[in-house]
Formats: structure tokens, sequence, C-alpha cells
């Protein structure tokens, strides 16, 4: 009977121990809050009328704006997306994503990214006017969706975001005036897929991918489409 | 294998002097458990782990599966083997109690025909490995008088794969495209960290460093959609680094080819 | 049973058992140190070989001459020589000798890691540049880390010396860090060796 | 050299004052007091540079260790050496931790024994540590798309899972058997060197803490075998991590150095080679390759740091570097490794067969042949994980051949197991039960392992979920698995009791079932191409991955109620006699518990350990039959002092 009583309590112990550290972890790093894709009224696309959903995202050169709060949390120097980085659009609808972009930048470590890839008919707006590529010299973040391949459909979209200029005006947040850069693509079915920068702006770290590159919440995290 | 093991001094008296060794205990029911475990491993070896590898798409991957069920037959009789003494150890040996039994059994320091055999036969098994992978490794001729293959340059970035058709005006895409039959040279490199090209069903796998081209190359010979993962961990978003490949006719290749977008320099 | 017993007195351990305890030690330790040279040996030539993407040599060109390098190993060396004579002086019992041979060779250690310094101080090359840099600085910088080793060892001995608690007959520490100084000499000649190879 | 052994000049000098009673509180006072220290300094000096935060936690880290160094009192002996005044033969005792009860268990003691029974419990932390981390894994696994962790969190809790795994493996048997029994079993009264045996536990123990800190410096993004150039991508979690690898490879060699010298040059009068019990030959041969290897792992540790903290580019290809460099150094270590691992528990397996078939052991030559070969040939397999790095297709042919060779020695290694079962009377006691589970476990290891050594089918394997499996069906199936019947075999020397066999029965099997379980699903998903170390995975695995996670909680169970088992008979078990099992080795021959200097009387050996059934010999007695009268108070002395007659 003690014996028993004993290895029922080792292993209560034990599930404690486990469910407390995985509770703890799993908190540690749980992005805080999800953005919703608006769905207002229905587009015509090539795959027929979709609801139509739109998503607006920053890009800023710091943390101090955006889902970090203003005193930056606990890495206010890094680059980071907001207002947040947990997004979710609706399936198989036409999602147009928004996105002004306040960071500098510079040159791709590789071309690929400089074409827009994966939007409907292959182009982005860059203030107001439609291209297909960016200088890849010139580029400020990227904002690419990739995926496991699954039962789920296939995602896959990357545009370039331009940098702004060194010399560009300041606004009164104290940022640069923004390029706004303008796409859309449609989604499949639900799914989960992750989404993250392609340039290289993970300061000071080898190939510059560490630090904000490499956490959730700054320059990468997930896509929910349900 | 088992019969050498009955050279075993039998100091201990068995069954009567008529019953020839191989027929008294421990050799007999060893015996039947060794049958039994290689009746039960044989199919298990033949069709399970090929069939969990799935379905080939190049003849290099069959190459790989027939290699992992030759190997998985080659090594039935030695786990059989092992396996039988073990299992007939805990059933036939067995003494129970809280006090130690007393010392009777044989106290064999040795034997020099086992061990020879059981040397030779593991080095043979082992000779038999070396020239059955020698044999797989070795360039197909085929491939290699085919002509000029399709280059397929392979660039691998956190955390996205990226192709290049440097043959066909510098397309470039995000997932695989390969027309069937059609030899294939993947050239690969990477941006950042290690990466390792792996295409599962065809058997390619290689990876792919900074600062360094490395070649692989296959010819798949199945149309359909197969997949490609990183096999290096490489970071944050290394579970997602993965991406399809599809093989088609050479004639929908060159459409789609042509579709793609260029690359920018 | 498989043992027997004899009377064995539970007295003192011999000198000679304990003196060839420290020596397999001492032996033991210096492969060890040695597998490390050995792995930074091996990074120095296999960058050389590779030479990825032409960076070996710093862009600007500028590297180290070996003579430098020879010249500090050519100190470890006169160092090990006059600790060895020390050493053989205490073996027939000359304390004087010992205190002698040791602290010139405490000295020309530390000398040793002066020039081994002023070397590390005064690199032609950035250190953030080319392989060859880098394999470099961390071949000069360990004979420096070896050098401070060898010092502590060597006040140990020089002090212990001083104090007078080696004999001829009970000198068994100096004859271990004796190994190891040698080995400190003949990593410093290997590292002269390996770092005059510096073009691809 | 800076050790005990022969305090030269003791003679006519006053006995001195007492070793300070410090202890493992001091330790970790002192640490953080220093590591503050250093912490304000470099954050003051340094914060500001290119490599700012690296240098910052580096030198924190470094401070820690040499402050918890110091305050446990490590460094005592040395700087008295410096100084000349050396530890009298009364301070000497004191540090072996004579008439010192519990306390001596958390404090600078040398005595082998309490090292060992420190290296048992720190081992088997390690595993409560590890193997909470694996719960974690397998429960992120065990759905597809499941988000329980972050793949950040996720990737940290897989190399902290494989590094504390890791260490604690390398330390379970050459650590507290090879401590506490080891030193016994060939006659000897303790460790050839005891202050440096304190030193190498406590360096880990000074590790332990900078391992831990990587959760809260960002973790390590690389797993385990911390990839390079990824690895200068991590975050100063990866700082953390360099520095534990060094100090605990700095301890390992000390403890490899002590070990070694121990066997070789401490053996009882007449214990020849062929008399030494075959854990001997085990452990000397893991602990002397690891003398070797390690060094390896911290040049690799070593130039990573430096490229962190001051910019080097070792590893850069942009600069000149490699990062086939690093897989170079670090597989040199990295496939000896798995034999310092392996070969210490398969010993204590070959070491209690025999006990229990009351046979000798089949073949001591064939066992002794077959460690070395093993040894022999570890050296030079590294490139088989190299295969599909592209660093050298014409060296795969070579490298696949000595791969494959290393199969010859194990298999022997088999034979003899097997050969010392044949027509034995297998006593079913608790520790022979470690003896089949591996038979049946490292069979699927080793074959699969071919698979492995195989070019074109390693193609297909390499980085997939089969490699995990494999290592751990030889790493856990096979080592741990011996670790724990070494245990449960030695457990009544160690503790003075009984290991509860019911609960202990119990619980090894369900985790035998349980990693059967586990492993056999990561071989299915592996086949079917599920890379290793992915946070997710394609629906494609989902099967295998659930059974997979189910059978971890399976190990889980199990080893929850091992660890009851342990604990409860630690303190409540039944009295142990001083040979419970009728074990013919000198560690059954001395008293339970184990006096402070085990040998009144040094034993003479006169014939071999494993004469069970022969020349008629009687049935071994379990009390020893030689009595230990007390030790004479003061007699111990005399060993100390050995250069003074």
């Amino acid at each position: 009977m003690r014996a028993f009583v004993g290895v029922a309590g080792t292993l209560l112990g034990g599930a404690v121990a486990v469910a407390l550290a995985g509770t703890v972890l799993a908190h540690a790093t749980t992005a805080p809050h999800q953005l919703r894709a608006q769905v207002s009224g229905t587009a015509s696309t090539p795959q027929g009328e979709l609801p139509h959903a739109f998503l607006e995202l920053d890009t800023w050169p710091d943390s101090m704006a955006g889902e970090h709060g203003p005193s930056g949390g606990s890495h206010p120097d890094w680059v980071s997306y907001g207002p947040a980085s947990s997004l979710s659009v609706p399936a198989h609808s036409l999602v147009t994503v928004t996105i002004r972009q306040y960071d500098t930048g510079g040159e791709l470590n590789n071309d690929f990214f400089g074409t827009v890839r994966g939007t409907v008919d292959g182009t982005a707006t860059v203030d107001g006017r439609a291209v297909t590529q960016v200088d890849p010299t010139e580029v400020g973040h990227t904002f690419t969706i990739h995926a496991i391949p699954s039962s789920q459909d296939p995602l896959f979209v990357s545009v370039p975001l331009p940098a702004v200029a060194d010399d560009a005006p300041v606004l009164d947040n104290g940022y640069p005036a923004p390029h706004v850069i303008t796409f859309s693509f449609i989604t499949g079915g639900p799914g989960s897929y992750v989404w993250q920068c392609e340039y290289p702006c993970g300061d000071g770290t080898y190939a510059n991918f560490g630090g904000p590159m490499s956490a959730q919440g700054y320059m990468e995290g997930t896509l929910t489409v349900g | 294998m088992t019969d050498t093991l009955t050279t075993a001094p039998a100091d201990a008296p068995g069954g009567p002097p008529t019953v020839p060794a191989w027929k008294r205990a421990p050799i007999a029911p060893i015996l039947g458990i060794f049958v039994v475990l290689c009746a039960l491993l044989t199919p298990f070896a033949l069709f399970v782990p090929a069939h969990l590898m799935g379905d080939a798409a190049s003849a290099h991957m069959r190459g790989i599966e027939s290699t992992v069920t030759a190997f998985s037959l080659a090594s039935v009789p030695v786990a059989a083997l092992v396996w039988a003494v073990t299992i007939y150890s805990i059933i036939g040996w067995r003494h129970r109690g809280s006090e130690p039994p007393a010392e009777e059994a044989p106290p064999l320091r040795g034997n020099t025909v086992v061990q020879v055999v059981w040397l030779v036969l593991s080095s043979v098994l082992c000779l038999f490995l070396l020239i059955w992978g020698l044999a797989v490794l070795r360039p197909t001729p085929s491939a290699a008088s085919a002509g000029q293959p399709l280059m397929v340059e392979v660039t691998g970035q956190q955390w996205t794969w990226s192709f290049g058709y440097p043959d066909n005006g510098n397309a470039t895409a995000d997932r695989l495209v390969l027309p069937v039959n059609q030899p294939v040279q993947f050239r690969v490199t990477s941006k950042d960290v290690i990466h390792s090209f792996w295409i599962v069903q065809m058997g390619v796998k290689v990876d792919a460093n900074p600062g360094e081209t490395t070649l692989a190359s296959v010819t798949p010979d199945r149309i359909g959609t197969f997949d490609i993962r990183c096999a290096e961990l490489c970071g944050l978003y290394h579970a997602y680094m993965q991406t399809t490949v599809q093989v088609v006719s050479a004639d929908q290749f060159a459409s789609w080819v042509q579709a793609q977008p260029r690359a920018t320099s | 049973m498989s043992t027997a017993t004899v009377t064995l007195t539970h007295g003192p351990e011999e000198l000679g058992e304990v003196r060839g305890r420290q020596r397999l030690a001492v032996l033991l330790l210096i492969a060890a140190d040695a597998a490390f040279v050995l792995s930074l040996v091996f990074t120095y030539f296999y960058l050389r070989a590779l030479d990825t993407e032409g960076g070996w040599i710093p862009q600007d060109g500028r590297t180290v001459g070996p003579t430098a390098g020879w010249v500090i190993a050519g100190v470890a060396v006169l160092s090990a020589v006059a600790y060895r004579w020390g050493e053989l002086g205490i073996r027939g019992g000359r304390r004087g000798r010992l205190l002698a041979g040791s602290s010139a060779a405490l000295l020309l250690v530390l000398a040793d890691a002066a020039l081994q310094t002023i070397q590390l101080g005064n690199l032609p090359m950035p250190t953030t540049d080319g392989a060859y840099a880098s394999s470099f600085i961390v071949l000069a910088g360990y004979h420096l880390v070896h050098l401070v080793m060898t010092a502590v060892f060597g006040i140990g001995i020089c002090n212990r010396a001083r104090l007078g608690r080696f004999s001829a007959a009970n000198h068994s520490h100096v004859e271990m860090v004796g190994l190891w100084w040698i080995w400190v000499a003949v990593s410093a000649l290997l590292t002269a060796f390996t770092t005059s190879f510096v073009g691809t | 050299m800076v050790d005990t052994a022969v305090a030269e000049t003791a003679i006519g000098r006053e006995p001195r004052r007492r070793v300070p009673r410090l202890n493992v509180l001091t330790g970790v006072v002192c640490g953080l007091i220093l590591a503050g220290a250093g912490w304000g300094v470099s954050s003051w000096l340094l914060s500001a540079g290119d490599y700012g935060a690296d240098r910052v936690v580096s030198i924190t880290m470094v401070c820690w260790a040499v402050g918890f160094l110091v305050g446990v009192g490590a460094l005592a002996g040395p700087i008295r050496w410096l100084l000349g005044r050396d530890l009298s033969v009364a301070d000497e005792h004191v540090l072996a931790g004579k008439d010192q009860g519990v306390g001596r268990y958390f404090r600078f003691t040398t005595d082998h024994k309490v090292v060992g029974v420190q290296y048992l419990v720190l081992s088997m932390t390690l595993f409560g540590v590890g193997g909470l981390l694996a719960m974690l894994i397998r429960t992120q696994l065990i759905r597809p798309g499941a988000r329980f962790v972050s793949p950040q969190t996720y990737n940290t809790i897989v190399g902290m899972h494989g590094i504390i795994m890791i260490i604690g493996t390398i330390i379970m048997v050459s650590g507290p058997f090879g401590n506490f029994i080891l030193p016994i079993m060939i006659g000897a009264r303790d460790m050839a060197f005891p202050r440096l045996n304190a030193l190498s536990f406590w360096l880990i123990c000074a590790a332990v803490p900078v391992l831990l800190a990587t959760f809260f410096f960002g973790g390590i993004p690389t797993g385990w075998s911390v990839y390079a150039p990824l690895s200068d991508q991590a975050p100063a979690g990866m700082d953390c991590f360099l520095i534990t690898i060094i100090i605990f490879a700095i301890s390992s060699g000390i403890a490899g150095v002590n070990i070694t010298t121990t066997a070789v040059k401490m053996r009882a009068r007449g214990m020849t080679w062929t008399r030494t019990p075959i854990f001997v030959f085990g452990t000397v041969s893991s602990v002397a390759l690891g003398v070797i290897a390690f060094p390896m792992f911290m040049a690799a540790m070593v130039l990573e740091g430096l490229n962190r903290t001051t910019g080097t580019v070792f590893y850069d290809a942009a600069h000149g570097g490699s990062a086939w460099l690093y897989a170079h150094l670090f597989w040199l270590m990295g496939h000896p490794e798995v034999y310092v691992i392996l070969l210490p528990a398969f010993a204590a397996v070959l070491e209690l067969t025999p006990v229990f078939a009351r046979k000798p052991l089949f073949s001591f030559l064939g066992a002794v042949t077959g460690i070395a070969g093993i040894i022999g040939l570890s050296m030079f397999v590294w490139a088989h994980h190299m295969f599909i790095s592209g660093w050298a297709p014409a060296l795969d042919g070579p490298f696949m051949l000595t791969t494959e060779l290393i199969s010859i020695p194990t298999g022997l290694l088999i034979l003899v197991l097997l050969g010392t079962l044949w027509r034995g009377t297998v006593w079913m006691r608790l520790p022979v039960m470690a003896t089949f589970a591996m038979l049946w476990n490292f069979i699927i290891g080793g074959i699969t392992g071919i698979y492995l050594s195989d070019v074109p089918v390693d193609q297909a394997m390499h980085g997939s979920m089969f490699v995990t499996a494999h290592f751990h069906f030889t790493l856990m199936g096979g080592a741990l698995t011996g670790f724990a019947g070494a245990l449960a075999y030695w457990f009544p020397k160690m503790t003075g009791r009984m290991l509860d066999e019911r609960l202990g029965m119990i619980g090894f099997w369900i985790i035998q079932i349980g990693f059967n379980v586990t492993f056999l699903g990561m071989f299915a998903v592996g086949l079917a191409g599920q890379p290793r170390r992915v946070a997710d995975y394609p629906s494609l695995f989902a099967t295998g991955n659930l059974v997979s996670s189910i059978g971890a909680y399976i190990i889980g169970s199990g080893a929850l109620i091992y660890l009851y088992a342990v604990v409860h008979s630690w303190r409540h078990g039944r009295r142990a006699p001083g040979n419970p099992w009728g074990a013919k080795t000198l560690e059954w021959q001395v008293p339970t518990p184990v006096p402070l200097e085990n040998f009144t009387v040094l034993p003479v050996v006169t014939s071999d350990f494993y004469g069970y059934g022969e020349g008629g010999s009687a049935a071994p007695t379990p009390a020893p039959r030689r009595i230990a009268a007390p030790v004479p108070s003061g007699a111990a002395a005399t060993t100390q002092e050995g250069g003074t007659a």
C-alpha cells in the first residue's frame, strides 16, 4: 500500500513537473494577440467572386511601436513588424495586405527575394505604382509566406518592401515617411503557415539573420488561414 | 551458425548418447525459437521498411530501398540468433529465489571454434555490406551517357529554398519543377548557415554549405509531386523549410519554365 | 576465493609507485593538451588548404613573417633546457643548481610570454579579416596560455626549491613539471613550424 | 602534479590549521559574488563594443565557475602547493570527509566513495531534467500543427535535451561506479589523485548552472551539435553552452587521467591484466578515449567562442572559414564520444552477467579484444557523419569501410554476453534484466547503425528521425539500460540497502516497453522521411509521432517508478549484506558500508574473479571472508607521507 502511494505520488509529481515546465515555456513565447483580417465585400478574381479581406501591417526600424509596447519590450532596438505577428485571414478569399515600410535597408543576400511572387498577377503596388520586382540593392524587408507542404493548400507569397531613403523626411511620430506597399493573394482552404522577412536585417549577427530575424514576434510570425 | 554452437564442450550429460547433439536441449528449442523468429522477421524485413519508405521516384531511390531490404534480410538471422538465445535463457535457464543458485553450470571460458566462426561470419557480412554499398554508390553509366543534364541551382536561405534554371533563361521559382526522365544536376549552395537539400522520394540529399557548391544528380522517372525538406537543423523555422518538387512531362516543363520570373541580375 | 590474504602492512606507499602514477598522469594530461594543440594545427592547415573563396590571406595581403615565431619557440626551448639543467642538478642533490635552473627557466618563460604578447599586440592584420589571421591568433594565443600555465608551475617549483623541499631522493614534482616544460617547448616548435606556412 | 600524493617535507611540522569548512553553499555565494563582479566590470567596459553581449555573458559565466570552485574549496590544494605549505595529514583526513556525516556529500570531499555517490545523484538529476525536456518534445509532436511551444523554444528544448542527456550519460557509469566501485574492485585504498577526483565532480557542478542559464539568454537554436555557422548567429545562450562544454571537457579530461592512472598503476598485487575485471577495462578505455576526444570538442567550442566574442572567422565562409572545419572537429570527438558513453555501461553488463549466470565470463580475451577494437576504430569513423556534407565524396568509401568494420568488435561483445548466458543458471534478479534488455535493444540499434553506415542509404536517412531512433536505441536502449542494471547491481554496496526489486522490475520493464514503442514509431516516420529536430511536421507522419509520444509517456512513468524505487530503497530499503549476489570481485569482499580507506589489509590476487563453478569451489559466502579490523587511528595517515619514510 505504502509503495503504491509512493509510486502514485512520484508519478503525479512527474506529471506536475512536466506540466509546470511546459506551461511556463509555452507562455514565455506566445504572441500576445492575433491580428485578424477585416472582411469587407467581395472581389472578382481569376478564381471567381471571393470575399475580400484586408490586413494592415507596419515595419518599424525598432520595437518602440507595435506589439512590444511603448518601451519596446526586452529588445527595444530590434527591427519589428507590427502591430502583431500572429495573423489570421479567411479561407478562400482575396487577401489584400497593406504594409507601411518605415525602415531603411540595403542589399538582399539572395536576389530571388527581390521579385514579387505568389500575388495576384505577380505584382505589388509600391506607393501607387505597380511593380513586379524591386531593386535588390535597396530592399528594406520582405514579407514571405511559406509552409510545410501537407494536406493543406500550398501558399507561397513573397513581396519585397523597398527601403526608405536615408534622407527621407521625418514624420511627427519620429519615423521617416514610409513606403506603402499593397499586394493581394488568394487563400485556399484552412491551414497554418508561417511568414518571415528574408532581408538580412538582424544586425551584427552572422549573415545578419540572428536576433529579430530568429525570434518570433519581430520579423516573423504565423499566418492562420481559416 | 547455430550448429557451430553445439561444439561447445558438452560436459553436462544431455540426453542419451544415441540422440544427436542438435536434438538435445538447449539446441533444439533454441533452434525452434530461431526458426520462429526468422519466420516472423523475414516478411517484416522484406516488406515493412521498403513500404514505409514509400514509392520511389528515381532509380537511385529504388536502389536505396532494395539496399535497405537486403540489409534487413541479412540481419534477420543475426537478430534471430541473438534473440533466440536470449529468450531461451530467460525461459530455460532461469533460477528464481532470493539465494544465489549453486554453481553447477559448466564453466565455459570460451570456445575457439565458436569465436572464430563468429568472427569470420561477421567479417563476411561486413564485406557483403561494403561491396553492396560500393555497388549502389557507383554512378550508373546510363546517367553519365545521357547527354547534357539539366542544371538546377538550389539555394538554401533561412528558411526557404529557391531554385534557378540557368539553362532556361535564368528562370527562378520557389518550388522545383523537373521534366521526367531527364538527368538533372543540382548545384546546391547556401546563403547563410548549413542546410541540407533532400528530395525524399528520389534519395537525393546533399548539404547546402555557405561558400561552397555541392553537387547532386538524379533522373526522376515518375510523374507526380514529391517532397523537398531541409535535413539539417538551420534555426527558427527549420521545420518549415519544406517545399515540393513536381515532375512533369518535358512539354509541360518547357511551358512552365517560360512563365517563371527571371532572375533580376 | 580468488584472493589470498597477506598481511601487507598498511604502511607508507612506495615513493617509486607514487612517482610512476604521477608520471603516467602527467603524460596523459600532455596527451590531452596535445589533442587540443593538434586540433588547432589541423584548423590552420585545413583552412589554408581549403582557402574558401580565396579568403585565407587578408584582403590587404599583410601577414606575419615566420621569424618571430621561431624566436619565440627558441626562447621556450632555451627555458626548457635551463629547467632540465636544474632538474639534473637536484638528481645529484644539488639544490642550488635546481633553484638557479628553475629560476632561469621561469625568467625565460616570462620573457617569452612578453615576446608573444608583443607579437600579438602588433599584428599587421585585423583579427576579423581572413582565416589566416584567426588561425594564427589562436595558435599564438594558446602558446601564451601555455606559457602562463608553465609560469605558475615554475613559480611553485622555484618557491619550493627555495624552501628546500626537494632532495636527490625525492623530487618527483620537479620531474613532472619538467615533462610539461618539455612539452611546452615542443608545442612552441610545432606552432612555429605551422605558422611558417603562410601562403596557400 | 599539484596533487596530494607526496607531501614531501611534512616532517616535523605542527599540524596546520584545518582546511576551512567550505561547502556547496559557500561555493554558490562566492560564485554569485564573483559573477556579479564580473558582470558589473565587463558590462561597464565592454558592453558597448561589437560583441558586447557575448563578451559580458561569457565573462560572467567564467567568473561564476571560478568563484564557485574557489568557494567550494577546490583551489586550496594548488595554492598551498604554490606557497609550499602542503596540506598536513590531518588536513587530508578532513578533506576525505572523515567523521563528517552527511555534510561531506556537500563539500569538496576527496573520498572516492563520496565522489561516487555525488556523481550518481548528479547524473540522475541530469536525467530528470533531460527526461522532462524529452516529455516536452514529445508533447509538442503529439500531432501535426501543434503550437504547444514556439519553434524557438522547441529548438532550445531539443538542444538542451541532447546536451543534458549526453553529459548525463557520459558521467553515468564512469562517474558513480568508476569512482565508487572501481578502486575497491582493483584493491586500492582510493583513487590515484583524490583531490583531482573531487575537482572533476565539482567542475561539472559549476558547469550545470551555466548550462541551465542558456534558457534565460535566448536559448540555442542549434541542437546539441551546435553546428557552425548557425551557432555564430545564436543569441547569448550559445555563450553559456560553449562555456559549459569547455568546463565539462576539462572535467572529463581530469577524471579520465585520474581513473586511467588508478586502474593502470594501483591494481592490487597479483592482479595482472588477465585477472582484472572486465568492468575496469571498459571504464578505463572509455575515459582514456575521452582524454583524447574531449580536447577536440573543446577546441571546436573555443574557436566558436572566439568567433562570437572577438570576431574571428573560423567557420565563416565569407571570410575564408569553413563550416566543414567545425563538423570535423565536432565529429572527431562526436563519434568516439558515443563509445565513451557505451563502453562502461556495456562493461558493467559484462561484469554482472557472470555473477547472475553463475558462469565465468565467456571469452575474457574476446571481450577485451572487442573493447580494444571499438576504441581503436572509433577514431577513424567520424566522417560518416559527413557523408552528405559534400566534403569529400571520394572518401565516402573508406569511411564506409571503417564504420562497418566497427560492427565486428561490437559483435564480439554480443557473443561474450551470449556465451556467458549459455547453459548458465540465470538468477533472475533485477540487475541481470539489463542483460536481456540490452541484447534486445542493442541488436536493433546496431543493425540500424549498419544502414546508416552505408552511403546510399545514408542519403535517404541522414538527418531524419531514423537517425534519432537509431542512436537512442544504442545510447538509451544500450547504455542507459546498462546503467540501470549497474545501479541495481552495485546499489547494495553503495547505499548499504537492497533496491526494491518488485518496484524496480515494474519500472524497468515499463521503461523498456515504452522505449521500444517510442523509437519503433520514430523509425517508421524516419523511413517515411521526417527530418529530425522539427517543431512541426506534415500530417503524413501523424500516426508514427502519436505512437512515439504515447511511448514517451510510458517511458516517463516507468522512469518515475524506478526513481521512486531507488529513492525509497535508499532511505528505507532492507539492509544489505556485504555480498548479496555472491559475487567474487573484490568490492563485494569488503564490509558494507565500506570503511574510509576500503581495505585494512590490501588483498593479493591469485586468480581472476570469474571462477564460478570451477574447481568445485564452494558457493561463495555472502559475508566477506576477511574481517576488516577497525581502522586504527593514524594508521591511514601513513599512506599520505610516504616521502618522509
